[in-house]
């Protein structure tokens, strides 16, 4: 077993990927020097110019190039440096990776990873902080995967590599220095397994990626209130893991999702609905939403402060719901 | 024109017979089409089979291809079974996508034809990363991604001809420049020296060619392929013309009057076939080409038109593999 | 009063709102032309080149650009051919256009219309049969305004472009030569008001766009096996209007959404969600969410049809949620 | 270089005074974003100044200008109050984006100033609009657009330049080449011979010129608007380098060891200062306009470090008209 930080454990699942199948690249802006957080430090070394691609500001070919050679039977693992330059390449995201296999009838696959480094980062205001999983979510075809935990962080990145499909891949820039074991023995959970964090009693929390860990420090408060909070770290968005989270609402009665980005269209909405289509006569009360209002991001921060969502919030409005 | 004491008139026999095929295949395609057998869209290449051709008879089979919307001459030239198409224009069973892409999909990668494109443009950076995968397995063939003048207005046209040329990857673009975008004149928003220049600027050598004389595409395409094998990626310009509208139901009344008339006496075929007729060949061989071909291609239509469509449920395959796409598809 | 197509009708208020402010214009592939479904027919022969002006295939050029001729004081419509194409110029829209009133603390506003023809249409296959609302809806900033009548189509891009806010204005394709009265003296409702198109009292029916005549038609059916169906047509996502769907909701007990977008992730999502988590007490079952599976669309019909929802299918699963 | 006796000493003091006010102002925002008090990214212009000052120095108040990331310089040239504009980059209210938008995002919608991005390569199709939007109203001014190296492999650069030419709008873009794109060579990612050779493939005349020296920014600057004036787009192509990292907080270790300090001989400042010296300019007159500058920004320094945060609840300003944005959020 070791200790790891997220971005170590990232980096590590890579590298480990890469020495297993020769088919395995990366390609992106800087990767040469470690990539802009440090991700990619010290693999151009080990496997060269050719597997660790320093690319042109051209976000269109690093998406639309890395189909193509997902084509040709290569496993490209693509950087986009922040979720926010993914948009400079949705064509090549929505309209070709994720369709391609299902409209030329099954004739190819597109197996790459697209690492979106996603997420609130202090000030770094309305263009550098975005978290747009619910958008992925809702596209056919791809596949969406938000780590919370340096373990994750690591199997989950080799998993979405050996998919045969395109993943989106959503770390979070917050939690790059977040410590963590990996590789203990413990058991690997596939794409699209969720995680039962905390078993509780009484309500059940779901999240992922950063807010995972925001709704874990609630859970602790809630406990001192007398409320036992079960904890589910969902770690995928799609597929996700409906089985786990309707069993724990039909034990616990309610439902709380937490997510950062925007509540309005959020992947909440999705969650809170299907909850209630399932198993609306389990519940105790109505499934409530926590994300972001719907304005955009700010830089100074007592404004971005109005979108981070606080452990407090979540226990304020649990115990609310709960009626305690 | 090249000189005739070059003149191969087997080879050429051969090319005309395939433009005779991709000719007759988009006949009986715009039959269908026209007999509602063809739900969507349609964008024949009546006027520029030499291109397809003359670029395609020069590759192998696993050397790679993409195309655009106007497709159906390139896949057919690099060697896709005609049944196998026309199935899939018409959206049924044994089509190559498996009725899931039409026309502006079509596909065969049994062949290395990587696919059309519903977006403009949009092929570029893929084929551009086709030819990486190709260079970083160290393979030894090359791809060649076909596009519209129009298409070298949008933003993949720089970012992929940047990254072929920065890379120095094995690929051969093709602007086969018709004059038109949809309804417009392609010249008319687009500033500058065109396709040549602009790779040019980007350290890509170009040439601009008559695409619709086959010896002179023919041999441009040998000559470029042998460079681009040599040195990286090229760029071939081959000026040409759509001899009826964008898709098969435009009156292409945009046209000022009389234009596509005279353009039909710069037709490829027409032209291939005086060549042929000039060297030797007779009348009727050259017919007996063209009605063998409108046979084929009658046959294809047939077949297509029996088969059923595909079973409603296969809508849920080919999605994704991890979770059911059926039974979690909401 | 007059009986116009739906494309008619929108072509119409376009004509009337360029006639009342010059600082209006349209620019886009093929306008020239009459654009490629003929929404612009004749107006360039009014306006000039100018004013109805044909682009380059330059998607986010395009949009880009008309970002800043709106900060410049011009109000352009972006024509986008197909919402599909509108994927080659997000980062226009949604870092730029949506963002930029914020980001530079209301310096300037961003006065346009972004006109998407959107939707299923006959095998047109993955890439141009798209309906991607939801994601609109989840960006601060844009305002998501979906015509489901001729009526519609005139008044609601009249004020989309009165708006000095961006706007994803989202046309169905399929309904192009739906005709239907215009300008007829009837009231004008204004972006964010839903209109109750057929009031009930047994289940309310909340649609939009094509879908809103799929669920009139529903209504028809649900009526003769004794079910008095309230259809609502939202005509605008953002900002939606929750109060007359609440108001609704509460009289009826039963919600069912109906889009035609994938229906995870779909707007759909947050309708159900906010009706639960607002009005729980008033609810006799749970908001039904009637959506497209979440798999491309393909080219054959058969197949095709698989995304395609039908009136019988929204009568089935409405008496199975009412109970009759 | 250009001949000294055309030398204007007046112009030149005036040009040395604006750079001097930038360079003291990026001194003042690094040392307070050391402090803590800067809590977003900056990308100081270091050595860069001459393009800015150069440029900005023969515009008009109501000439319209757009930056990149790297936009202090560019802003202050342009007219805009140094306080506002380290207010904002402090997050504090009375910034000029109320706090909203931080050194990237600096702007001054007032003096014509339209944004800094923080997307490479995207205001330039957001310049080519505003141009765009100025010849439809019949307006009498001009946009610059500024963007690096790096921005010229974004698709944006060939839409925008080639929209630009193909509807002859007034506006002149301008690539300022440091060198890098962030921590990579930007020759290492570009193929062909540049930004130039690139504006020439699409019409637009382009020139090269050394951008550390101001005398020869200050009249290709002046030559360039009145071309643009007279016959729309063109382009300046400025070499320069960035003295320091990419960000305040980059050590910028992938240079060449010794590469910057032997820039340092080449800041543009210094050279500034050396030709009006040489024109019989006092030492302590420089100086005297450089510790002005030190002043004014200590100065502003001071207001932006004792201001106060804006209201937690302006977060919901300048969202959008309809609907509240506060009540209705969620
Ligand atoms: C990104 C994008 N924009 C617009 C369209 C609509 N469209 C389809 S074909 C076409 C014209 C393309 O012109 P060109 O590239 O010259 O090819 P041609 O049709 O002449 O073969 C247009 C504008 C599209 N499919 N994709
Ligand atoms: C579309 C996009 N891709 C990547 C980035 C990250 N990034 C910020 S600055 C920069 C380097 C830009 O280089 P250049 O254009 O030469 O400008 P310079 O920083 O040298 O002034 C990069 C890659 C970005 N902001 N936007
Ligand atoms: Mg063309
Ligand atoms: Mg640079």
């Amino acid at each position: 077993m070791k200790q790891m930080t997220y971005l170590e454990a990232g980096r590590e699942g890579l590298a480990e990927m890469m020495r297993e199948d020769t088919s395995v690249w990366a390609l992106g802006e800087d990767l040469g020097r470690g990539g802009v957080f440090g991700q990619y430090h010290g693999l151009q070394t080990e496997f060269g110019k050719d597997r660790i691609a320093d690319t042109p500001i051209s976000e269109s070919c690093i998406l639309g190039s890395a189909v193509g050679a997902a084509m040709m039977g290569t496993r490209p693992v693509v950087e986009m440096r922040f979720s926010d330059f993914a948009l400079c390449a949705v064509d090549e995201l929505v309209n070709q990776a994720a369709k391609a296999r299902y409209m030329f009838g099954g004739q190819t696959r597109v197996p790459m990873v697209v690492r979106e480094p996603s997420g609130l980062w202090r000030s770094s205001a309305a263009q550098h902080s975005q978290s747009l999983e619910a958008w992925y979510a809702h596209i056919p075809g791809l596949v969406v995967v938000m780590p919370s935990t340096p373990a994750d962080n690591r199997t989950l990145l080799m998993e979405s590599i050996r998919c045969d499909d395109p993943v989106v891949y959503l770390e979070h820039k917050s939690l790059w220095d977040f410590e963590g074991p990996v590789d203990d023995g413990a058991e690997i959970l596939p794409i699209g397994k969720a995680r039962v964090a905390r078993p509780g009693k009484d309500v059940t929390i779901v999240s992922w990626s950063a807010m995972f860990h925001t709704s874990m420090e609630a859970a602790e408060g809630l406990a001192a209130k007398g409320v036992d909070a079960e904890v589910i770290d969902l770690r995928t968005l799609w597929p996700w893991d409906k089985k786990t989270v309707f069993e724990s609402v039909c034990k616990t009665g309610h439902l709380i999702v937490v997510h950062e980005a925007v509540q309005v269209g959020g992947f909440g909405a999705e969650i809170a609905a299907s909850v209630t289509e399932n198993v609306f006569s389990d519940l105790k009360s109505a499934p409530l939403r926590i994300g972001a209002p719907r304005i955009p991001i700010s830089y100074a921060p007592t404004m971005e402060d109005e979108v981070r969502i606080t452990a407090e919030q979540i226990i304020e409005k649990t115990l609310n719901r709960v009626g305690k | 024109m090249m000189p005739t004491k070059n003149f191969d008139q087997r080879r050429y026999a051969q090319l005309f017979k395939q433009m005779c095929r991709i000719r007759a295949f988009e006949r009986a395609a715009i039959n269908a089409k026209n007999e509602g057998l063809v739900l969507g869209a349609i964008h024949p290449s009546i006027g520029q089979e030499a291109a397809a051709v003359g670029v395609c008879e020069n590759l192998n089979k696993d050397d790679i291809l993409l195309s655009t919307h106007r497709g159906h001459g390139h896949t057919l030239s690099k060697g896709a079974d005609p049944s196998a198409m026309m199935l899939e224009l018409l959206g049924k069973e044994g089509g190559n996508c498996a009725g899931k892409g039409g026309s502006m999909h079509i596909a065969d990668f049994s062949v290395g034809m990587l696919g059309a494109n519903g977006v403009v443009g949009a092929n570029i950076n893929i084929a551009v990363g086709a030819a990486h995968a190709i260079k970083l397995k160290g393979e030894n063939k090359i791809v060649v991604c076909i596009f519209g003048d129009g298409a070298i207005n949008r933003g993949p046209f720089l970012e992929g001809l940047n990254w072929a040329k920065v890379y120095n990857l094995p690929i051969l673009f093709i602007c086969e420049d018709n004059g038109y975008s949809a309804t417009t004149h392609t010249k008319e928003t687009t500033a500058g020296g065109g396709p040549v220049v602009r790779a040019q600027s980007l350290g890509i050598k170009a040439e601009t060619f008559d695409g619709n004389d086959i010896i002179t595409v023919d041999q441009a395409a040998q000559d470029y392929i042998e460079r681009v094998k040599k040195s990286g990626p090229h760029l071939l310009h081959f000026l040409t013309y759509r001899l009826e509208g964008h898709t098969s139901t435009d009156p292409a009344a945009y046209r000022p009057d009389g234009e596509a008339d005279g353009k039909w006496s710069n037709d490829p075929i027409a032209r291939c076939r005086n060549l042929l007729v000039e060297d030797g060949v007779s009348a009727e061989q050259l017919d007996k080409f063209d009605n063998e071909a409108t046979a084929e291609m009658t046959r294809v239509y047939k077949i297509a038109r029996d088969a059923s469509f595909p079973p409603a449920l296969d809508a849920y395959k080919d999605v994704q593999d991890i979770g059911n796409p059926q039974t979690e598809a909401f």
